[in-house]
Protein backbone atom coordinates (compact mmCIF):
# COMPACT_ATOMS: atom_id res chain seq x y z
CA UNK A 1 0.00 0.00 0.00
CA UNK A 2 1.13 3.27 -0.71
CA UNK A 3 -0.50 6.28 1.37
CA UNK A 4 -0.40 9.91 0.65
CA UNK A 5 -2.86 12.25 2.71
CA UNK A 6 -3.00 16.02 1.65
CA UNK A 7 -5.26 19.22 2.29
CA UNK A 8 -7.17 20.62 -0.22
CA UNK A 9 -9.16 24.10 0.22
CA UNK A 10 -12.25 22.40 1.16
CA UNK A 11 -10.96 19.19 3.18
CA UNK A 12 -8.60 16.04 3.33
CA UNK A 13 -7.89 13.95 0.43
CA UNK A 14 -6.23 10.52 1.33
CA UNK A 15 -4.88 8.66 -1.92
CA UNK A 16 -4.63 4.55 -1.48
CA UNK A 17 -2.64 2.71 -3.78
CA UNK A 18 -1.95 -0.79 -4.30
CA UNK A 19 -3.37 -3.76 -1.69
CA UNK A 20 -4.47 -2.73 1.29
CA UNK A 21 -4.23 -5.61 3.95
CA UNK A 22 -3.13 -7.16 6.80
CA UNK A 23 -0.61 -4.33 8.88
CA UNK A 24 -1.29 -1.89 6.21
CA UNK A 25 -4.98 -1.82 6.76
CA UNK A 26 -3.70 -1.21 10.35
CA UNK A 27 -1.48 1.77 9.34
CA UNK A 28 -4.51 2.81 6.82
CA UNK A 29 -7.04 3.48 9.90
CA UNK A 30 -4.39 4.59 12.26
CA UNK A 31 -3.36 7.41 9.47
CA UNK A 32 -7.11 8.15 8.78
CA UNK A 33 -7.86 8.49 12.43
CA UNK A 34 -4.48 10.79 12.74
CA UNK A 35 -5.08 13.45 10.16
CA UNK A 36 -9.43 13.34 11.41
CA UNK A 37 -8.05 13.97 15.35
CA UNK A 38 -5.84 16.71 14.17
CA UNK A 39 -7.80 18.41 11.76
CA UNK A 40 -8.02 22.51 12.86
CA UNK A 41 -10.88 23.21 11.25
CA UNK A 42 -14.41 22.41 12.99
CA UNK A 43 -16.33 19.92 11.28
CA UNK A 44 -13.42 17.93 9.01
CA UNK A 45 -14.22 16.35 5.96
CA UNK A 46 -12.17 13.73 3.99
CA UNK A 47 -12.00 12.17 0.82
CA UNK A 48 -10.40 8.67 0.18
CA UNK A 49 -9.66 8.46 -3.35
CA UNK A 50 -9.45 4.72 -4.09
CA UNK A 51 -8.49 4.92 -7.72
CA UNK A 52 -5.43 2.94 -7.78
CA UNK A 53 -6.63 0.61 -4.65
CA UNK A 54 -5.93 -3.22 -6.10
CA UNK A 55 -8.11 -4.05 -3.27
CA UNK A 56 -8.82 -3.65 0.70
CA UNK A 57 -9.36 -6.63 3.04
CA UNK A 58 -12.26 -6.63 5.51
CA UNK A 59 -10.16 -4.86 8.25
CA UNK A 60 -9.18 -2.23 5.95
CA UNK A 61 -13.01 -1.80 5.30
CA UNK A 62 -13.48 -1.24 8.87
CA UNK A 63 -10.55 1.13 8.91
CA UNK A 64 -12.93 2.77 6.63
CA UNK A 65 -16.19 2.23 8.66
CA UNK A 66 -13.84 3.95 11.76
CA UNK A 67 -13.18 6.87 9.98
CA UNK A 68 -16.48 7.16 9.01
CA UNK A 69 -17.53 7.45 13.27
CA UNK A 70 -14.33 9.59 13.72
CA UNK A 71 -15.47 11.93 11.14
CA UNK A 72 -18.70 12.39 12.35
CA UNK A 73 -17.95 12.41 15.84
CA UNK A 74 -16.30 16.06 14.96
CA UNK A 75 -18.92 16.97 12.92
CA UNK A 76 -17.68 16.06 9.31
CA UNK A 77 -18.16 13.84 6.41
CA UNK A 78 -16.43 10.96 4.45
CA UNK A 79 -16.91 9.99 1.06
CA UNK A 80 -14.53 7.85 -1.53
CA UNK A 81 -13.73 8.88 -4.67
CA UNK A 82 -12.52 7.52 -8.23
CA UNK A 83 -13.71 3.87 -7.12
CA UNK A 84 -12.95 1.20 -9.82
CA UNK A 85 -16.00 -1.07 -10.46
CA UNK A 86 -14.87 -3.95 -8.17
CA UNK A 87 -14.68 -1.27 -5.16
CA UNK A 88 -18.18 -0.32 -5.59
CA UNK A 89 -19.48 -4.06 -5.81
CA UNK A 90 -17.88 -4.27 -3.12
CA UNK A 91 -19.28 -1.72 -0.66
CA UNK A 92 -22.74 -2.88 -2.60
CA UNK A 93 -21.90 -6.32 -1.24
CA UNK A 94 -21.66 -5.14 2.65
CA UNK A 95 -24.32 -2.47 2.16
CA UNK A 96 -21.30 -0.31 3.22
CA UNK A 97 -22.43 1.84 0.41
CA UNK A 98 -25.53 3.09 2.85
CA UNK A 99 -22.75 4.97 5.01
CA UNK A 100 -20.06 5.30 2.85
CA UNK A 101 -21.14 7.68 -0.21
CA UNK A 102 -18.78 7.61 -3.53
CA UNK A 103 -17.74 9.99 -6.08
CA UNK A 104 -16.72 10.25 -9.47
CA UNK A 105 -13.86 12.80 -8.34
CA UNK A 106 -11.96 14.63 -5.50
CA UNK A 107 -13.16 17.63 -6.10
CA UNK A 108 -17.15 16.28 -6.51
CA UNK A 109 -16.78 14.63 -3.62
CA UNK A 110 -15.46 18.01 -1.42
CA UNK A 111 -18.11 19.65 -3.15
CA UNK A 112 -20.84 17.48 -2.03
CA UNK A 113 -19.89 17.01 1.05
CA UNK A 114 -19.63 20.39 1.71
CA UNK A 115 -22.79 21.25 0.42
CA UNK A 116 -24.35 18.48 2.25
CA UNK A 117 -22.70 20.34 5.34
CA UNK A 118 -24.64 23.71 4.53
CA UNK A 119 -27.85 21.55 4.03
CA UNK A 120 -27.66 21.22 0.09
CA UNK A 121 -28.38 17.71 -1.96
CA UNK A 122 -25.68 15.08 -3.32
CA UNK A 123 -25.51 12.71 -5.99
CA UNK A 124 -23.34 10.02 -5.17
CA UNK A 125 -22.48 7.29 -7.76
CA UNK A 126 -23.91 3.64 -7.65
CA UNK A 127 -22.78 0.43 -9.21
CA UNK B 1 -0.69 -29.57 14.79
CA UNK B 2 1.44 -31.27 12.63
CA UNK B 3 2.02 -30.30 9.12
CA UNK B 4 1.35 -34.01 8.14
CA UNK B 5 -1.68 -34.08 9.09
CA UNK B 6 -2.37 -31.46 7.04
CA UNK B 7 -1.02 -32.65 4.23
CA UNK B 8 -1.99 -36.51 4.53
CA UNK B 9 -5.19 -36.07 3.51
CA UNK B 10 -4.61 -33.69 0.24
CA UNK B 11 -3.91 -35.28 -3.35
CA UNK B 12 -0.70 -35.89 -4.45
CA UNK B 13 0.45 -34.57 -6.95
CA UNK B 14 0.28 -35.60 -10.91
CA UNK B 15 -0.30 -34.81 -13.91
CA UNK B 16 -4.01 -33.70 -13.39
CA UNK B 17 -4.00 -32.99 -9.90
CA UNK B 18 -1.30 -30.61 -8.09
CA UNK B 19 -1.04 -29.55 -4.70
CA UNK B 20 1.02 -26.96 -2.96
CA UNK B 21 1.30 -26.68 0.75
CA UNK B 22 2.82 -24.26 3.20
CA UNK B 23 2.83 -23.55 6.95
CA UNK B 24 3.17 -19.46 8.16
CA UNK B 25 3.46 -18.35 11.76
CA UNK B 26 0.79 -16.78 13.13
CA UNK B 27 2.17 -13.29 12.55
CA UNK B 28 0.26 -10.16 10.35
CA UNK B 29 4.01 -9.67 8.55
CA UNK B 30 4.02 -12.91 7.46
CA UNK B 31 0.38 -12.41 5.61
CA UNK B 32 1.51 -10.61 2.78
CA UNK B 33 4.06 -13.23 1.39
CA UNK B 34 1.22 -15.58 1.85
CA UNK B 35 -1.15 -13.08 -0.24
CA UNK B 36 2.02 -12.81 -2.80
CA UNK B 37 2.20 -17.16 -3.17
CA UNK B 38 -0.98 -17.18 -4.01
CA UNK B 39 -1.46 -14.40 -6.39
CA UNK B 40 1.02 -15.20 -8.30
CA UNK B 41 -0.40 -18.59 -8.20
CA UNK B 42 -3.53 -17.81 -9.86
CA UNK B 43 -1.74 -15.64 -12.61
CA UNK B 44 0.28 -18.80 -13.90
CA UNK B 45 -3.31 -20.56 -14.16
CA UNK B 46 -4.69 -18.24 -16.33
CA UNK B 47 -6.81 -16.31 -14.33
CA UNK B 48 -6.64 -12.43 -15.23
CA UNK B 49 -5.59 -9.74 -12.65
CA UNK B 50 -8.97 -9.30 -11.42
CA UNK B 51 -9.59 -12.80 -10.67
CA UNK B 52 -6.29 -13.30 -8.66
CA UNK B 53 -7.03 -10.26 -6.50
CA UNK B 54 -10.41 -12.23 -5.77
CA UNK B 55 -8.47 -15.42 -4.88
CA UNK B 56 -5.81 -13.64 -3.16
CA UNK B 57 -8.19 -11.32 -1.01
CA UNK B 58 -10.15 -14.33 -0.45
CA UNK B 59 -6.50 -16.08 0.45
CA UNK B 60 -5.93 -13.26 2.70
CA UNK B 61 -9.41 -13.31 4.75
CA UNK B 62 -9.05 -16.48 5.72
CA UNK B 63 -5.50 -16.59 6.97
CA UNK B 64 -6.22 -13.28 9.06
CA UNK B 65 -9.02 -15.17 10.52
CA UNK B 66 -6.98 -18.15 11.15
CA UNK B 67 -4.39 -15.67 12.18
CA UNK B 68 -6.44 -13.70 15.15
CA UNK B 69 -9.63 -15.96 15.85
CA UNK B 70 -8.16 -19.54 15.38
CA UNK B 71 -4.64 -19.18 16.78
CA UNK B 72 -5.18 -15.88 18.47
CA UNK B 73 -2.12 -14.45 17.30
CA UNK B 74 0.11 -17.10 19.10
CA UNK B 75 3.18 -16.85 16.96
CA UNK B 76 3.93 -20.70 17.98
CA UNK B 77 0.87 -21.71 15.90
CA UNK B 78 0.87 -21.99 11.84
CA UNK B 79 -1.62 -20.86 9.30
CA UNK B 80 -1.61 -23.89 7.05
CA UNK B 81 -2.49 -23.34 3.36
CA UNK B 82 -2.63 -25.70 0.81
CA UNK B 83 -3.73 -24.92 -3.26
CA UNK B 84 -5.34 -28.02 -5.10
CA UNK B 85 -4.79 -27.13 -8.83
CA UNK B 86 -7.23 -28.97 -11.22
CA UNK B 87 -7.80 -28.70 -14.65
CA UNK B 88 -11.41 -26.64 -13.92
CA UNK B 89 -10.71 -25.00 -10.69
CA UNK B 90 -8.38 -24.26 -7.46
CA UNK B 91 -9.04 -24.87 -4.41
CA UNK B 92 -7.43 -22.83 -1.26
CA UNK B 93 -7.46 -24.33 2.28
CA UNK B 94 -6.61 -22.58 5.55
CA UNK B 95 -6.64 -24.29 8.22
CA UNK B 96 -5.83 -23.23 12.03
CA UNK B 97 -4.56 -24.65 15.24
CA UNK B 98 -7.25 -22.75 17.15
CA UNK B 99 -10.94 -24.28 18.81
CA UNK B 100 -12.80 -23.76 15.65
CA UNK B 101 -16.28 -21.83 15.62
CA UNK B 102 -19.63 -22.60 14.29
CA UNK B 103 -20.27 -20.72 10.88
CA UNK B 104 -24.00 -21.16 11.11
CA UNK B 105 -23.68 -18.98 14.24
CA UNK B 106 -22.00 -15.99 12.59
CA UNK B 107 -23.82 -12.81 12.07
CA UNK B 108 -24.95 -10.89 9.01
CA UNK B 109 -22.82 -7.70 8.99
CA UNK B 110 -25.24 -6.34 6.83
CA UNK B 111 -28.25 -5.68 9.00
CA UNK B 112 -29.53 -3.44 11.76
CA UNK B 113 -26.86 -1.43 13.24
CA UNK B 114 -23.89 -4.17 12.73
CA UNK B 115 -23.37 -1.99 9.62
CA UNK B 116 -21.65 0.78 12.06
CA UNK B 117 -19.16 -2.29 13.43
CA UNK B 118 -15.78 -2.44 11.83
CA UNK B 119 -15.34 -5.94 11.72
CA UNK B 120 -17.27 -8.75 10.62
CA UNK B 121 -17.49 -8.90 6.87
CA UNK B 122 -14.46 -11.09 6.00
CA UNK B 123 -16.63 -14.05 5.36
CA UNK B 124 -19.55 -12.53 3.37
CA UNK B 125 -16.87 -11.12 1.24
CA UNK B 126 -15.08 -14.18 0.88
CA UNK B 127 -18.54 -15.66 -0.87
CA UNK B 128 -18.41 -12.77 -2.85
CA UNK B 129 -14.81 -13.24 -4.16
CA UNK B 130 -15.12 -17.41 -4.57
CA UNK B 131 -17.81 -19.75 -6.05
CA UNK B 132 -17.36 -21.94 -2.73
CA UNK B 133 -16.56 -21.27 1.01
CA UNK B 134 -17.23 -23.76 3.68
CA UNK B 135 -15.65 -25.06 6.77
CA UNK B 136 -15.31 -28.46 8.16
CA UNK B 137 -17.19 -29.64 10.90
CA UNK B 138 -15.20 -27.88 13.46
CA UNK B 139 -14.35 -24.91 11.92
CA UNK B 140 -10.60 -24.65 12.02
CA UNK B 141 -10.41 -25.58 8.29
CA UNK B 142 -11.75 -23.54 5.40
CA UNK B 143 -11.95 -24.35 1.82
CA UNK B 144 -12.24 -21.80 -0.81
CA UNK B 145 -13.60 -22.85 -4.23
CA UNK B 146 -13.50 -20.82 -7.70
CA UNK B 147 -13.76 -22.13 -11.61
CA UNK B 148 -10.46 -21.70 -13.29
CA UNK B 149 -10.57 -19.60 -16.66
CA UNK B 150 -12.13 -21.01 -19.91
CA UNK C 1 10.16 -38.07 0.56
CA UNK C 2 7.24 -37.23 3.20
CA UNK C 3 7.31 -33.02 4.31
CA UNK C 4 7.46 -34.44 7.86
CA UNK C 5 10.93 -35.25 7.12
CA UNK C 6 11.54 -31.73 5.96
CA UNK C 7 9.96 -30.25 8.20
CA UNK C 8 11.33 -31.76 11.45
CA UNK C 9 14.87 -30.53 11.56
CA UNK C 10 13.60 -26.70 11.41
CA UNK C 11 13.19 -24.50 14.13
CA UNK C 12 9.51 -24.78 15.55
CA UNK C 13 8.25 -20.97 15.43
CA UNK C 14 8.61 -18.84 18.66
CA UNK C 15 9.25 -15.61 19.21
CA UNK C 16 13.18 -15.42 18.25
CA UNK C 17 12.50 -17.74 14.91
CA UNK C 18 10.10 -18.55 13.10
CA UNK C 19 9.78 -20.89 9.98
CA UNK C 20 7.94 -20.72 7.00
CA UNK C 21 7.64 -23.76 4.94
CA UNK C 22 6.09 -25.29 1.94
CA UNK C 23 6.15 -27.79 -1.03
CA UNK C 24 5.88 -26.78 -4.37
CA UNK C 25 5.18 -29.72 -7.54
CA UNK C 26 8.18 -29.95 -10.11
CA UNK C 27 6.39 -27.98 -12.55
CA UNK C 28 8.42 -24.46 -14.24
CA UNK C 29 4.62 -22.67 -13.76
CA UNK C 30 5.10 -22.87 -10.07
CA UNK C 31 8.59 -21.46 -10.06
CA UNK C 32 7.20 -17.96 -10.22
CA UNK C 33 4.82 -18.43 -6.97
CA UNK C 34 8.10 -19.68 -4.79
CA UNK C 35 9.23 -16.19 -6.34
CA UNK C 36 6.52 -14.12 -5.17
CA UNK C 37 6.46 -15.31 -1.67
CA UNK C 38 10.18 -15.69 -1.11
CA UNK C 39 10.30 -11.94 -2.55
CA UNK C 40 7.61 -10.22 -0.49
CA UNK C 41 9.03 -12.32 2.79
CA UNK C 42 12.48 -10.72 2.36
CA UNK C 43 10.60 -7.12 2.12
CA UNK C 44 8.15 -7.66 5.01
CA UNK C 45 11.73 -8.44 6.49
CA UNK C 46 13.15 -5.06 5.33
CA UNK C 47 15.33 -6.05 2.66
CA UNK C 48 14.91 -3.12 -0.15
CA UNK C 49 13.87 -3.96 -3.31
CA UNK C 50 17.36 -5.20 -4.48
CA UNK C 51 17.99 -7.37 -1.66
CA UNK C 52 14.49 -9.05 -1.83
CA UNK C 53 15.30 -9.22 -5.93
CA UNK C 54 19.01 -10.95 -4.93
CA UNK C 55 16.67 -13.46 -2.35
CA UNK C 56 14.19 -14.39 -4.50
CA UNK C 57 16.45 -14.67 -7.72
CA UNK C 58 18.82 -17.20 -5.61
CA UNK C 59 15.90 -19.40 -4.59
CA UNK C 60 14.85 -19.36 -8.17
CA UNK C 61 18.05 -20.78 -8.93
CA UNK C 62 17.81 -23.23 -6.15
CA UNK C 63 14.21 -24.24 -7.20
CA UNK C 64 15.07 -24.61 -10.42
CA UNK C 65 17.93 -26.79 -9.73
CA UNK C 66 15.65 -29.11 -7.65
CA UNK C 67 13.24 -29.12 -10.11
CA UNK C 68 15.39 -30.03 -12.96
CA UNK C 69 18.73 -31.55 -11.71
CA UNK C 70 17.15 -33.14 -8.36
CA UNK C 71 13.31 -34.06 -9.23
CA UNK C 72 13.82 -34.52 -13.58
CA UNK C 73 10.83 -32.43 -13.78
CA UNK C 74 8.70 -35.40 -12.44
CA UNK C 75 5.47 -33.44 -11.37
CA UNK C 76 4.85 -36.07 -8.70
CA UNK C 77 8.10 -35.20 -6.46
CA UNK C 78 7.93 -31.65 -4.19
CA UNK C 79 10.15 -28.87 -3.99
CA UNK C 80 10.66 -28.35 -0.66
CA UNK C 81 11.34 -24.39 0.55
CA UNK C 82 12.05 -22.90 4.10
CA UNK C 83 12.78 -19.84 5.18
CA UNK C 84 14.61 -19.00 8.28
CA UNK C 85 13.55 -16.18 9.83
CA UNK C 86 16.11 -15.03 12.44
CA UNK C 87 16.58 -11.90 14.04
CA UNK C 88 20.00 -11.05 12.27
CA UNK C 89 19.54 -13.38 8.73
CA UNK C 90 17.40 -14.65 6.64
CA UNK C 91 17.97 -18.47 5.85
CA UNK C 92 16.34 -20.15 2.99
CA UNK C 93 16.26 -23.99 2.18
CA UNK C 94 15.28 -25.66 -0.45
CA UNK C 95 15.33 -29.33 -0.87
CA UNK C 96 14.95 -32.00 -4.14
CA UNK C 97 13.66 -35.66 -4.09
CA UNK C 98 16.41 -36.57 -6.61
CA UNK C 99 19.60 -38.41 -6.62
CA UNK C 100 21.75 -35.51 -4.79
CA UNK C 101 25.15 -34.25 -6.47
CA UNK C 102 28.50 -33.46 -5.43
CA UNK C 103 29.23 -29.78 -5.33
CA UNK C 104 33.16 -29.93 -5.39
CA UNK C 105 32.97 -31.32 -8.78
CA UNK C 106 30.30 -28.73 -10.56
CA UNK C 107 33.14 -26.99 -12.70
CA UNK C 108 33.74 -23.03 -12.84
CA UNK C 109 31.26 -21.56 -15.51
CA UNK C 110 33.40 -18.55 -16.43
CA UNK C 111 36.57 -20.53 -17.42
CA UNK C 112 37.90 -22.03 -20.68
CA UNK C 113 34.99 -22.71 -23.43
CA UNK C 114 32.10 -22.71 -20.89
CA UNK C 115 32.11 -18.99 -21.53
CA UNK C 116 29.77 -19.97 -24.22
CA UNK C 117 27.43 -22.42 -22.69
CA UNK C 118 24.32 -21.74 -22.00
CA UNK C 119 23.90 -22.89 -18.47
CA UNK C 120 26.08 -23.84 -15.86
CA UNK C 121 25.77 -20.64 -13.94
CA UNK C 122 23.29 -21.14 -11.49
CA UNK C 123 25.10 -21.45 -8.16
CA UNK C 124 28.00 -19.09 -8.95
CA UNK C 125 25.07 -16.77 -9.33
CA UNK C 126 23.37 -17.87 -6.06
CA UNK C 127 27.29 -17.41 -4.61
CA UNK C 128 27.31 -14.00 -5.43
CA UNK C 129 23.77 -12.80 -4.39
CA UNK C 130 23.99 -14.33 -1.06
CA UNK C 131 26.14 -14.27 2.07
CA UNK C 132 26.58 -18.00 2.40
CA UNK C 133 25.49 -21.22 0.01
CA UNK C 134 26.32 -24.41 1.23
CA UNK C 135 24.67 -28.06 0.39
CA UNK C 136 23.88 -31.47 3.08
CA UNK C 137 26.55 -33.94 1.78
CA UNK C 138 24.20 -35.79 -0.60
CA UNK C 139 23.88 -32.24 -2.44
CA UNK C 140 19.81 -32.64 -1.84
CA UNK C 141 19.58 -29.72 0.34
CA UNK C 142 20.35 -26.66 -0.57
CA UNK C 143 21.05 -23.62 2.21
CA UNK C 144 21.41 -19.96 1.46
CA UNK C 145 21.67 -17.65 4.09
CA UNK C 146 21.81 -13.47 4.33
CA UNK C 147 22.54 -10.93 6.73
CA UNK C 148 19.29 -9.04 7.36
CA UNK C 149 19.57 -4.85 6.93
CA UNK C 150 20.81 -3.21 10.56
CA UNK D 1 8.36 -10.29 -18.47
CA UNK D 2 7.26 -8.22 -20.52
CA UNK D 3 9.29 -8.38 -24.21
CA UNK D 4 8.86 -6.19 -27.40
CA UNK D 5 10.68 -6.77 -29.86
CA UNK D 6 11.18 -3.56 -32.75
CA UNK D 7 12.98 -3.27 -35.81
CA UNK D 8 15.28 0.30 -36.02
CA UNK D 9 17.21 1.64 -39.08
CA UNK D 10 20.30 -0.38 -38.12
CA UNK D 11 19.07 -3.66 -36.20
CA UNK D 12 16.32 -5.07 -33.87
CA UNK D 13 16.07 -4.19 -30.02
CA UNK D 14 14.38 -6.44 -28.12
CA UNK D 15 13.33 -4.41 -24.64
CA UNK D 16 12.52 -7.11 -21.63
CA UNK D 17 11.00 -6.07 -18.60
CA UNK D 18 10.45 -7.13 -15.29
CA UNK D 19 11.46 -10.63 -13.68
CA UNK D 20 13.24 -12.79 -16.24
CA UNK D 21 13.08 -16.66 -14.51
CA UNK D 22 11.57 -20.10 -15.40
CA UNK D 23 9.25 -20.08 -18.49
CA UNK D 24 9.86 -16.63 -18.96
CA UNK D 25 13.63 -17.45 -19.36
CA UNK D 26 13.00 -20.06 -22.25
CA UNK D 27 10.29 -17.53 -24.01
CA UNK D 28 12.99 -15.07 -24.07
CA UNK D 29 15.39 -17.31 -25.53
CA UNK D 30 13.38 -18.84 -27.98
CA UNK D 31 12.04 -15.41 -29.01
CA UNK D 32 15.07 -14.04 -29.43
CA UNK D 33 15.90 -16.78 -31.83
CA UNK D 34 12.98 -16.30 -33.65
CA UNK D 35 13.92 -12.78 -34.23
CA UNK D 36 17.24 -13.71 -35.56
CA UNK D 37 16.67 -16.95 -37.94
CA UNK D 38 13.69 -14.65 -39.56
CA UNK D 39 15.13 -11.19 -39.79
CA UNK D 40 15.52 -10.52 -43.98
CA UNK D 41 19.07 -8.72 -43.84
CA UNK D 42 21.91 -10.64 -44.37
CA UNK D 43 24.60 -9.56 -41.11
CA UNK D 44 21.41 -8.49 -38.57
CA UNK D 45 22.83 -6.83 -35.51
CA UNK D 46 20.28 -7.16 -32.23
CA UNK D 47 20.38 -4.66 -28.90
CA UNK D 48 18.45 -5.85 -25.50
CA UNK D 49 17.74 -2.90 -23.74
CA UNK D 50 17.42 -4.44 -19.94
CA UNK D 51 17.10 -1.18 -18.10
CA UNK D 52 13.54 -2.72 -16.95
CA UNK D 53 14.53 -5.50 -16.68
CA UNK D 54 14.43 -6.25 -12.20
CA UNK D 55 16.93 -9.47 -12.79
CA UNK D 56 17.33 -12.49 -15.06
CA UNK D 57 18.03 -16.54 -13.52
CA UNK D 58 20.49 -18.23 -15.17
CA UNK D 59 18.62 -19.69 -17.77
CA UNK D 60 17.59 -16.06 -18.69
CA UNK D 61 21.63 -15.11 -19.37
CA UNK D 62 21.78 -18.83 -20.99
CA UNK D 63 19.17 -17.21 -23.75
CA UNK D 64 21.31 -14.29 -24.40
CA UNK D 65 24.46 -16.56 -24.50
CA UNK D 66 22.43 -18.85 -27.15
CA UNK D 67 21.48 -15.71 -28.68
CA UNK D 68 25.14 -14.35 -28.95
CA UNK D 69 25.63 -17.36 -30.76
CA UNK D 70 22.78 -17.19 -33.02
CA UNK D 71 23.79 -14.05 -34.34
CA UNK D 72 27.08 -14.52 -34.94
CA UNK D 73 26.17 -17.68 -36.58
CA UNK D 74 24.46 -15.06 -39.28
CA UNK D 75 27.48 -12.47 -39.07
CA UNK D 76 26.09 -10.58 -37.31
CA UNK D 77 26.27 -8.83 -33.45
CA UNK D 78 24.91 -8.80 -30.05
CA UNK D 79 24.71 -6.48 -27.08
CA UNK D 80 22.87 -4.74 -23.76
CA UNK D 81 21.81 -1.45 -23.91
CA UNK D 82 21.23 0.79 -20.66
CA UNK D 83 21.56 -2.03 -18.09
CA UNK D 84 21.59 -1.41 -14.51
CA UNK D 85 24.53 -1.39 -12.16
CA UNK D 86 23.29 -5.04 -10.87
CA UNK D 87 23.29 -6.72 -14.20
CA UNK D 88 26.34 -5.18 -15.34
CA UNK D 89 27.82 -6.47 -12.44
CA UNK D 90 26.33 -9.88 -12.90
CA UNK D 91 27.88 -9.57 -16.39
CA UNK D 92 30.83 -9.47 -14.75
CA UNK D 93 30.69 -11.91 -11.79
CA UNK D 94 30.04 -14.48 -14.89
CA UNK D 95 32.61 -13.20 -16.81
CA UNK D 96 29.66 -12.80 -19.79
CA UNK D 97 30.84 -9.55 -20.11
CA UNK D 98 33.75 -10.74 -22.54
CA UNK D 99 31.09 -11.81 -24.91
CA UNK D 100 28.23 -9.58 -24.47
CA UNK D 101 28.93 -5.57 -24.54
CA UNK D 102 26.97 -3.26 -23.07
CA UNK D 103 26.34 0.36 -24.35
CA UNK D 104 24.31 3.43 -22.51
CA UNK D 105 21.72 3.34 -24.87
CA UNK D 106 20.17 1.73 -27.85
CA UNK D 107 21.48 4.22 -30.48
CA UNK D 108 24.69 3.94 -29.14
CA UNK D 109 24.81 0.21 -29.14
CA UNK D 110 23.54 -0.21 -32.69
CA UNK D 111 26.00 2.42 -33.84
CA UNK D 112 28.66 0.90 -32.42
CA UNK D 113 27.60 -2.93 -33.80
CA UNK D 114 27.15 -1.16 -37.32
CA UNK D 115 30.67 0.36 -36.66
CA UNK D 116 32.49 -3.14 -36.07
CA UNK D 117 30.60 -4.58 -38.84
CA UNK D 118 32.83 -1.88 -40.91
CA UNK D 119 35.57 -2.95 -39.19
CA UNK D 120 35.52 0.56 -36.90
CA UNK D 121 35.98 0.56 -32.79
CA UNK D 122 33.62 -0.29 -30.13
CA UNK D 123 33.34 1.39 -27.02
CA UNK D 124 31.29 -0.65 -24.32
CA UNK D 125 30.28 0.52 -20.79
CA UNK D 126 32.02 -1.59 -17.87
CA UNK D 127 30.48 -1.54 -13.85
N1 LIG E 1 -10.73 -19.66 11.94
C1 LIG E 1 -11.62 -19.23 12.85
N2 LIG E 1 -11.57 -19.69 14.12
C2 LIG E 1 -12.46 -19.26 15.05
N3 LIG E 1 -13.44 -18.39 14.78
C3 LIG E 1 -13.54 -17.89 13.53
C4 LIG E 1 -12.64 -18.29 12.52
N4 LIG E 1 -12.99 -17.65 11.37
C5 LIG E 1 -14.05 -16.89 11.68
N5 LIG E 1 -14.40 -17.02 12.99
C6 LIG E 1 -15.52 -16.36 13.69
O1 LIG E 1 -16.43 -15.84 12.73
C7 LIG E 1 -16.60 -14.44 12.90
C8 LIG E 1 -16.83 -13.75 11.57
O2 LIG E 1 -15.64 -13.78 10.79
P1 LIG E 1 -15.45 -12.73 9.64
O3 LIG E 1 -16.70 -12.69 8.83
O4 LIG E 1 -14.21 -13.08 8.92
O5 LIG E 1 -15.33 -11.32 10.35
P2 LIG E 1 -14.24 -10.78 11.40
O6 LIG E 1 -13.07 -11.69 11.32
O7 LIG E 1 -13.96 -9.40 10.98
O8 LIG E 1 -14.93 -10.84 12.75
C9 LIG E 1 -15.37 -13.98 13.65
O9 LIG E 1 -15.61 -12.82 14.39
C10 LIG E 1 -15.08 -15.20 14.53
O10 LIG E 1 -15.88 -15.16 15.69
N1 LIG F 1 19.58 -30.22 -6.79
C1 LIG F 1 20.47 -30.79 -7.61
N2 LIG F 1 20.44 -32.12 -7.84
C2 LIG F 1 21.33 -32.69 -8.67
N3 LIG F 1 22.28 -32.01 -9.32
C3 LIG F 1 22.36 -30.68 -9.14
C4 LIG F 1 21.46 -30.00 -8.28
N4 LIG F 1 21.79 -28.69 -8.28
C5 LIG F 1 22.84 -28.56 -9.12
N5 LIG F 1 23.21 -29.75 -9.64
C6 LIG F 1 24.32 -30.02 -10.57
O1 LIG F 1 25.20 -28.92 -10.55
C7 LIG F 1 25.35 -28.38 -11.86
C8 LIG F 1 25.55 -26.88 -11.82
O2 LIG F 1 24.37 -26.26 -11.41
P1 LIG F 1 24.14 -24.73 -11.76
O3 LIG F 1 25.38 -23.97 -11.42
O4 LIG F 1 22.90 -24.30 -11.09
O5 LIG F 1 23.98 -24.65 -13.33
P2 LIG F 1 22.91 -25.35 -14.29
O6 LIG F 1 21.74 -25.74 -13.46
O7 LIG F 1 22.59 -24.30 -15.29
O8 LIG F 1 23.61 -26.52 -14.92
C9 LIG F 1 24.14 -28.85 -12.61
O9 LIG F 1 24.34 -28.92 -14.00
C10 LIG F 1 23.87 -30.19 -12.00
O10 LIG F 1 24.68 -31.17 -12.58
Amino acid sequence: MKLRIRQEENGWVAQVEGKVIAQESVKLGRKLEETILNAQESSPNIVVNVAQTAYLDSQGLGALVRARQSVQARGGLMALSEAPQHILRLLEITKLSQIIPAYPNDAAALKAMRAQADGGASTPTTA
Amino acid sequence: MRFEHFIQPLPKSGERVQTIAAAFPSALKYVPALEAMVHSLARALSFDERGANEIAAAAVEGAMNALQHGNQKDISKNIFLAAIVEPNRLTIKIKDEGAGFDVEKVEDPREGDRIWKDSGRGILIMRYYMDSVSYDPKGVELTLVKKRPR
